[in-house]
């Protein structure tokens, strides 16, 4: 059994199949790989575990319970957090704030009026924040503007404060798209680090195979919607069924 | 039963104002993302003009005339319109008989220059501000707009009659099989009706039919895309707010006669053409339009006795009420689409 | 002080300051001058400064920090005007139950119209607001009529029960004995000062509700109000669900104008059912707007020039002019009083929507924003060039990490 | 009761006397220092005109203030004099008013209660005004009289028809001359009666809030007792533009008479809208329909053009009137500025007069005595013939003039015929009638 588990998952669009019969499981503290090309579902499954859509037919459990139909701070809640394609930052708040919120949540729930006390005081959410931003190598930038930042530090803000949360299953969606090779190497490194010192389940879905067979333990790969194969990276490499499906996008 | 028809008649003449109204404001906002709340006072500039109009027909030169005296014993200085003067008073009296209808072709040309002007010279400047400051920028000028009519024309209602011909009222009854004089209905409301149809009809058609309203319809769905074609997309929404302008204006011209226009009509239109906007879902053409003929219906309903009777207060409240349900229930208006002004 | 950080309470002491000096600063000219006629000194207009000036604050909490457009708060105030004066009626002038009530009332109204409304965001929101207030307006003018008295407005009549009115006991609204309308006149040489109780009733009111705004706006609840402005979606991402706290914002904004609605009661204890019109809405949408939004500073003074404009530019009339213009030649005096002539008096809209269109088109971030180019100019010549302004934008308030 | 409104022109006098002697500021508080509010200390007096200058009655509020610029001018001397040469009291000699100089200030009301009460309380407390007056409708005035009453200066009404502003509402330091609804259905029911018959039913559409339905009882009350019977009243809502839905269930209902109890633009708008949809053609059970506006007014009925003929009303004055109160003001009026007053001008030149004279008898500008010196006054020559303003609530009662929509009208202003000049003694009513019962005018406040 593992940590997410996602069965018979249905999704339509009007008249497209956006996922079909979707089954997917993912053990704890692994990093699980979605691959598969263009227009293949796996961002509709991301938004499907994170509460954004809602399935048509199908079960996601997480830790035993079922988030289906849960609202996304709740799911949140449950140890999910999410880094998007495009960093999803508080662009008008600090640097340091934006980690802080998560903080506050983790520590607070989905509502708590501190309307009096001031952010100064709260000493622990502050050291927690610039703790993990210290990890994340921002801590030069704790109190510029989030929307000033680079791209990749806006990716790697996103993730500290997905990390923040301390999460127990982290959802990275193409967390190397439109990134240089250097660029990608470190957050390989990253996320490798991330692997090996925090007890997190990731699943990442990924285009760069290179990314994909540095890190993922596991790769499921999705076809038009359903899942293609599972298996190891080892197996999946010459796996004819995936070349087919990639060549297939390529020629049309 | 004839009341009700009597009521459905009503408010399709009602809704053709917040229709064409609203149909202009959401072009303008659907087009170019910007919200104006300027185009009440475009309204009231286009039943200015026909107040202007008539103004410049009925320009006279005066004579005095010694057998008659004015309101303080002096001859009475008599003015006689140029107009007549020069056709003679039976042709010249029916051109300023006339001078509502005439003043469509005069609007036409003022309201597309003044969308131009607005355009070009304030709004373009607005596209990438936020919506707070459009709203803060287009209430400005619609106050200066309307202060500077209230100071050439004054602050009460200027009476603009329909032509001679357009008084009175259709029995409408009588053609429905109804008795006499049942169900009456205004000759003037009949032609403002069919009026605002056939500028509804050829918006439509113009956005349907031609490449120029196709690259427009496209842009209001996806204006980077079209942008990248290489598609001068700005020029033509400048087309478009100009349109915008000219259906507004048209829409006060021809409201003259129902209601004498003043310089604050367009405030009175503008809270409720925003309502009838989002309750047709901003951006949506065809939302507009419905919501425009719903409310209006529904806002005569509400007035009549029966209704009353029951809910007293009802007229005061019930489109505010109905546009809180809809969004409640369909939250972005009747027919409007995700996504646009929701964040 | 007062948990405050030392540059936070470096403004607070100078809003403190600028506050109780009021009747000198906006005396500036002497009695005598013919530029008296600007002179905003006296106490209705003072005590409207700090009434609207709470109304923008509140209003400011919600849409400078959430950036929720409400077109609908101007029906708290009235909800605050009406609870205040029917405490009138009923007790007796001392205002405090009034404003007790309203504060309370006006919160209710805010919580109900705040959670139906919040289902929505974007000008659907703003609609929302405005489709209820408006609805309040049109009901308080007509069928409410016995609750509000309609178009003349709820006033306290003599046969009012006023069960805690004493024999004898002050009939002008009062705090515990203290009337509104007393005043200390000092006359300075060719100057007069005004100090009046009830402005400075209204004005310590006024500063505690900038003190708490300012609190609000550095605390954990402000922070997260700022980022449901920044990125809802990344709330709700991060666990956080965003109604509560906008719900939250709204009520607290709408207790602010139900408090400035009682306070406009307290000082004239008449209810006008236009204060609730939707025009009235907008109004402390412009004035938040063209203060600067989301600044600390910014409402207040959007406030005070919409209502400067308002009672001072409004009475200027022909004959002031021609006063003023009299040392010219007679041909040269006309004109130019020709020329002013649209932009005062009864031309003051005129007035007031070109300088919102001047404002928002060169001043996007309002009025505080001339403030802080100045302070720019200053501090560049000065050494150091990006020490923006700590008082305003929340924007530049990274202090939390000091 | 304690009250110490001060204004700098009291204080300007003593500071200066202060300054004078020490070169420290004083401060004192402003109670002791005069016997009541804004007690004119040096050669001139401040009045307070509150208009309507922006909004829908701005036109209405520009005529009054031309009065007023008018009614100052003449009381300082200039001019011709107008109306005072006519009036019966003579207390008035062109050398302002107790022989100080006349000055004014003016403030816009925006015909809001509480911008009007704003502007109001300015004029008392920034530029020391002894007396407001102005307005051009009920609400405002009331709450402006209110305030005058708590701040203890004089309130002249303008142009305010309420019932309620010499009933309910009525205050010991508030005055009106104008006339009000009840009068106009004491005026306008036996006309209605002779003309249309005296079995007609009647259906009336009413501007939905307080002046509307004092307007409508008061009508009604007076046109049934004369045998009409009222088949329905409708309430419209303030800000409707558009009538025809109220207008369209006329046609059906049974009604032979369309009573309109709408003002300003609410009624151009309702009477055109009846007009269009054909009720001045239609007939019931073989008698012409007719329509009624009780409350007209020459400004409104010129926005409401060619539908104005033939239709019944009633009206403080018109400049037709033969009177010589009337001639000399119109012709003063309109040689300066070139048109006939409206009646709204009229009723402020007179209350500005009035005021002034009350004043010069009294030989006080204290508002006890100017109470006291207007009540129960008995004066004529201002455009109304014999005059009463009555102690027991300051209303004033004089002839009301039935007029109509003119056929064939002259001139621009010449939209308003005078039908019958209704005597005095048929529109006036008991102080204690149930239409005005329930309020009390208290005792005069003189402030400070």
């Amino acid at each position: 059994m593992g940590i997410l588990e996602v069965r018979n998952v249905n999704k339509r669009f009007g008249g497209l199949q956006a996922l079909a019969d979707v089954n997917l499981s993912v053990q704890e503290n692994a990093v699980h790989a979605i691959i598969g090309p263009n227009g293949a579902g796996k961002s509709t499954l991301l938004n499907c575990l994170v509460g954004k859509l809602i399935p048509d037919t199908g079960t996601v459990m997480f830790d035993g319970q079922s988030v289906l139909g849960r609202k996304p701070h709740e799911i949140n809640q449950t140890g999910i957090s999410r880094v998007f394609q495009t960093p999803e930052i508080f662009g008008d708040l600090t640097v340091l704030e934006n980690v802080m919120i998560p903080c506050f949540a983790t520590r607070d729930g989905a509502f708590r009026l501190h309307a009096i006390r001031t952010v100064r005081a709260e000493q622990d959410i502050m050291e927690r924040a610039e703790r993990v931003l210290i990890d994340m190598s921002l801590q030069d930038r704790l109190r510029d503007h989030a929307a000033s930042l680079s791209r990749g530090d806006k990716r790697r803000l996103e993730m500290a404060m997905c990390l923040a949360q301390e999460p127990r299953l982290l959802l990275l969606d193409e967390p190397t798209a439109g990134m240089a090779r250097a660029d990608t190497n470190k957050t390989i490194d990253l996320l490798k680090e991330i692997r090996d010192t925090r007890n997190i389940t990731m699943a990442i879905i990924e285009h760069d195979m290179h990314v994909v067979f540095s890190l993922a333990e596991r790769i499921t790969v999705l076809a038009q919607g359903a899942p293609l194969v599972e298996d190891t990276p080892e197996n999946i490499k010459g796996h004819p069924k995936v070349q087919e499906a990639y060549l297939g996008q390529a020629h049309g | 039963m004839d009341a009700i028809l009597l009521q459905i008649l009503n408010g399709l003449d009602k809704g053709s104002a917040y229709a064409l109204i609203a149909l202009g404001l959401t072009l303008i906002f659907g087009t170019l993302g910007v919200v104006n709340f300027a185009h009440g006072a475009l309204f009231m500039l286009g039943a200015f003009c026909a107040v202007t109009l008539q103004r410049i027909l009925t320009f006279s030169f005066e004579t005095v005339d010694d057998s008659r005296t004015d309101f303080l014993g002096n001859p009475l200085k008599v003015e006689t319109p140029y107009v007549e003067a020069w056709f003679g008073p039976q042709t010249g009296g029916a051109i300023i008989d006339w001078s509502v209808p005439l003043a469509i072709l005069f609007a036409i040309p003022v309201m597309i220059s003044i969308g131009f002007a607005m355009e070009r010279g304030l709004i373009r400047h607005f596209y990438k501000r936020p919506h707070a400051d459009q709203i803060l920028v287009t209430f400005g000028l619609a106050i200066v707009l309307q202060e500077i009519v209230k100071y050439f024309f004054g602050a009460n209602p200027i009476p603009t009659p329909a032509p001679e011909s357009f008084r009175g009222a259709l029995d409408f009854g009588i053609l429905l099989g109804f008795d006499p004089n049942v169900i009456i209905y205004p000759y003037w409301r009949l032609v403002y009706f069919l009026f605002a149809m056939t500028i509804i009809g050829g918006v439509f058609a113009f956005l349907r039919y031609t490449t120029f309203g196709m690259v427009v319809r496209a842009g209001m769905a996806d204006r980077e895309t079209v942008g990248l074609l290489g598609i001068d997309i700005d020029r033509r929404f400048t087309v478009m707010f100009g349109i915008a302008a000219a259906v507004a204006g048209l829409a006060g011209v021809m409201y003259t006669p129902i209601n004498a226009p003043n310089y604050h009509m367009g405030m009175d239109f503008l809270v409720l053409s925003f309502v009838v906007v989002v309750v047709g879902g901003m951006g949506s053409l065809p939302g507009a339009v419905l919501a425009g003929f719903l409310l209006g219906i529904l806002e005569s309903f509400a007035s009549m006795n029966e209704v009353k009777a029951i809910l007293p207060g009802i007229d005061q409240i019930i489109i505010y009420l109905v546009a809180i349900i809809i969004l409640l229930t369909r939250p972005r208006g009747l027919m409007g689409r995700r996504g646009v002004m929701e964040e | 002080m007062a948990g405050l950080d030392a540059r936070d309470t470096r403004f607070l002491l100078i809003v403190v300051a600028l506050t109780l000096f009021t009747p000198i600063l906006l005396q500036p000219f002497p009695e005598s001058s013919s530029l008296a006629q600007f002179n905003a000194g006296y106490p209705d207009l003072m005590q409207r400064f700090a009434i609207f000036g709470i109304f923008a604050i509140g209003f400011n909490i919600l849409f400078g920090l959430t950036g929720y457009l409400s077109f609908g708060h101007a029906a708290f105030l009235g909800v605050g005007s009406y609870a205040t004066v029917w405490m009138f009626k009923l007790l007796s002038y001392n205002v405090l139950p009034g404003l007790i009530l309203a504060v309370i009332t006006s919160g209710l109204f805010a919580l109900l119209i705040g959670y139906i409304s919040l289902r929505r965001s974007g000008i659907y929101f703003s609609i929302l607001t405005l489709a209820f207030a408006q609805m309040s307006f049109n009901l308080a003018y007509s069928v409410l009529t016995p609750i509000t008295n309609g178009e003349t407005g709820l006033q306290v009549y003599t046969d009012d029960p006023q069960y805690l009115l004493a024999e004898g006991g002050l009939t002008t609204t009062h705090i515990f004995g203290l009337a509104m309308n007393k005043s200390l006149v000092a006359p300075v040489g060719g100057w007069e000062f005004t100090f009046n109780v009830g402005y400075y009733f209204c004005a310590v009111i006024a500063i505690a509700a900038f003190y708490l705004s300012l609190r609000i706006f550095r605390s954990p609840f402000g922070m997260m109000l700022r980022a449901v402005k920044s990125n809802q979606q990344r709330m709700s991402y991060t666990g956080l669900n965003t109604r509560p706290y906008t719900l939250a914002a709204f009520v607290i904004s709408g207790m602010y104008a139900g408090l400035a609605g009682g306070l406009m009661a307290s000082m004239d204890p008449l209810a006008g059912a236009e204060r609730m019109q939707w025009t009235a809405s907008g109004e402390v949408v412009l004035m938040t707007i063209l203060g600067g939004a989301g600044t600390l500073m910014g409402p207040v003074l959007g406030a005070g020039f919409i209502k400067y404009f308002e009672n001072i530019f409004s009475k200027i009339n022909d004959n002031v002019l021609h006063g003023w213009f009299a040392f010219l030649p007679d041909g040269l005096e006309d004109l130019l009083v020709t020329i002013v002539h649209p932009f005062v008096g009864k031309g003051w809209h005129l007035t007031l929507g070109l300088l919102f269109m001047l404002v928002v088109i060169f001043l996007p971030g309002g009025l505080v924003e001339v403030g802080q180019r100045l302070r720019r100019l200053f501090t560049r010549r000065g050494g150091t060039p990006d020490a923006a302004d700590p008082r305003h934008a929340p924007k530049s308030a990274p202090h939390v990490a000091e | 009761m304690v009250k110490s409104l001060k204004t700098r022109r009291d204080v300007l006098k003593s500071g200066a006397l202060a300054g004078a002697g020490l070169a420290t500021p004083v401060i004192f508080t402003g109670s002791s220092a005069s016997a009541f509010t804004n007690e004119p200390t040096g050669a001139t007096v401040t009045l307070g005109f509150n208009v309507p200058q922006t909004g829908p009655y701005a036109d209405e509020g520009a005529d009054e203030l031309r009065a007023y610029e008018l009614a100052v001018e003449h009381l300082n001397g200039g001019g011709d004099g107008g109306m005072i040469s006519t009036f019966s009291s003579k207390t008035l000699d062109g050398t302002g008013i107790l022989g100080k100089k006349v000055e004014y200030v003016t403030g816009d009301t925006q015909t809001k209660t509480d911008a009007a009460r704003a502007s109001a309380r300015s004029m008392i407390e920034k530029d020391g005004a002894i007396m407001i007056t102005g307005g051009s409708s009920s609400g405002p005035a009331i709450a402006v009289q209110a305030l005058c009453q708590e701040a203890g200066v004089i309130f002249m009404a303008g142009l305010t028809h309420s019932n309620d502003t010499t009933g309910k509402d009525k205050k010991a330091n508030g005055f009106r001359h104008f006339f009000n609804g009840y009068m106009s259905g004491a005026a306008l029911a036996p006309v209605l009666a002779a003309r249309y018959g005296a079995d007609r039913v009647a259906y009336h559409l009413t501007a939905d809030y307080t002046w509307g339905w004092t307007q409508e009882e008061s009508i009604a009350a007076a046109t049934e007792a004369l045998g009409w019977s009222t088949i329905d009243k409708v309430r419209t809502p303030l800000a409707s533009t558009d009538f025809s839905s109220y207008i369209a269930p006329v046609l059906n209902s049974g009604a032979d008479v369309l009573i309109l109890n709408h003002y300003g633009g609410n009624m151009v708008n309702s009477l055109t809208n009846a007009v269009e949809f054909g009720l001045r053609e239609k007939e019931v059970n073989g008698r012409a329909f007719e329509i009624v506006v009780p409350l007209y007014s020459r400004l409104m009925a010129a926005g409401a053009g060619e539908n104005v003929k033939g239709i019944l009303g009633s009206t403080n004055w018109h400049w037709s009137l033969q009177d010589q109160g009337s001639k000399a003001f119109v012709q003063s009026f309109g040689t300066k500025y070139g048109f006939p007053p409206s009646q709204a001008a009229h009723t402020v030149y007179c209350q500005t007069l009035l005021y002034a004279d009350a004043v010069n008898r009294a030989g006080s500008f204290n508002p006890c005595a100017v109470v006291e010196a207007l009540e129960g006054f008995e004066f004529d020559g201002l455009g109304n013939g014999p005059t009463l303003y009555r102690a027991e609530d300051h209303q004033c009662f004089k002839d009301v003039l039935v007029v109509q929509g003119k056929e064939n009208p002259e001139n621009a202003f010449d939209l308003l015929e005078v039908v019958e000049i209704t005597p005095v003694e048929q529109v006036t009513y008991d102080p204690e009638h149930p239409m005005f019962a329930g309020g009390a005018l208290g005792e005069c406040n003189p402030g400070a």
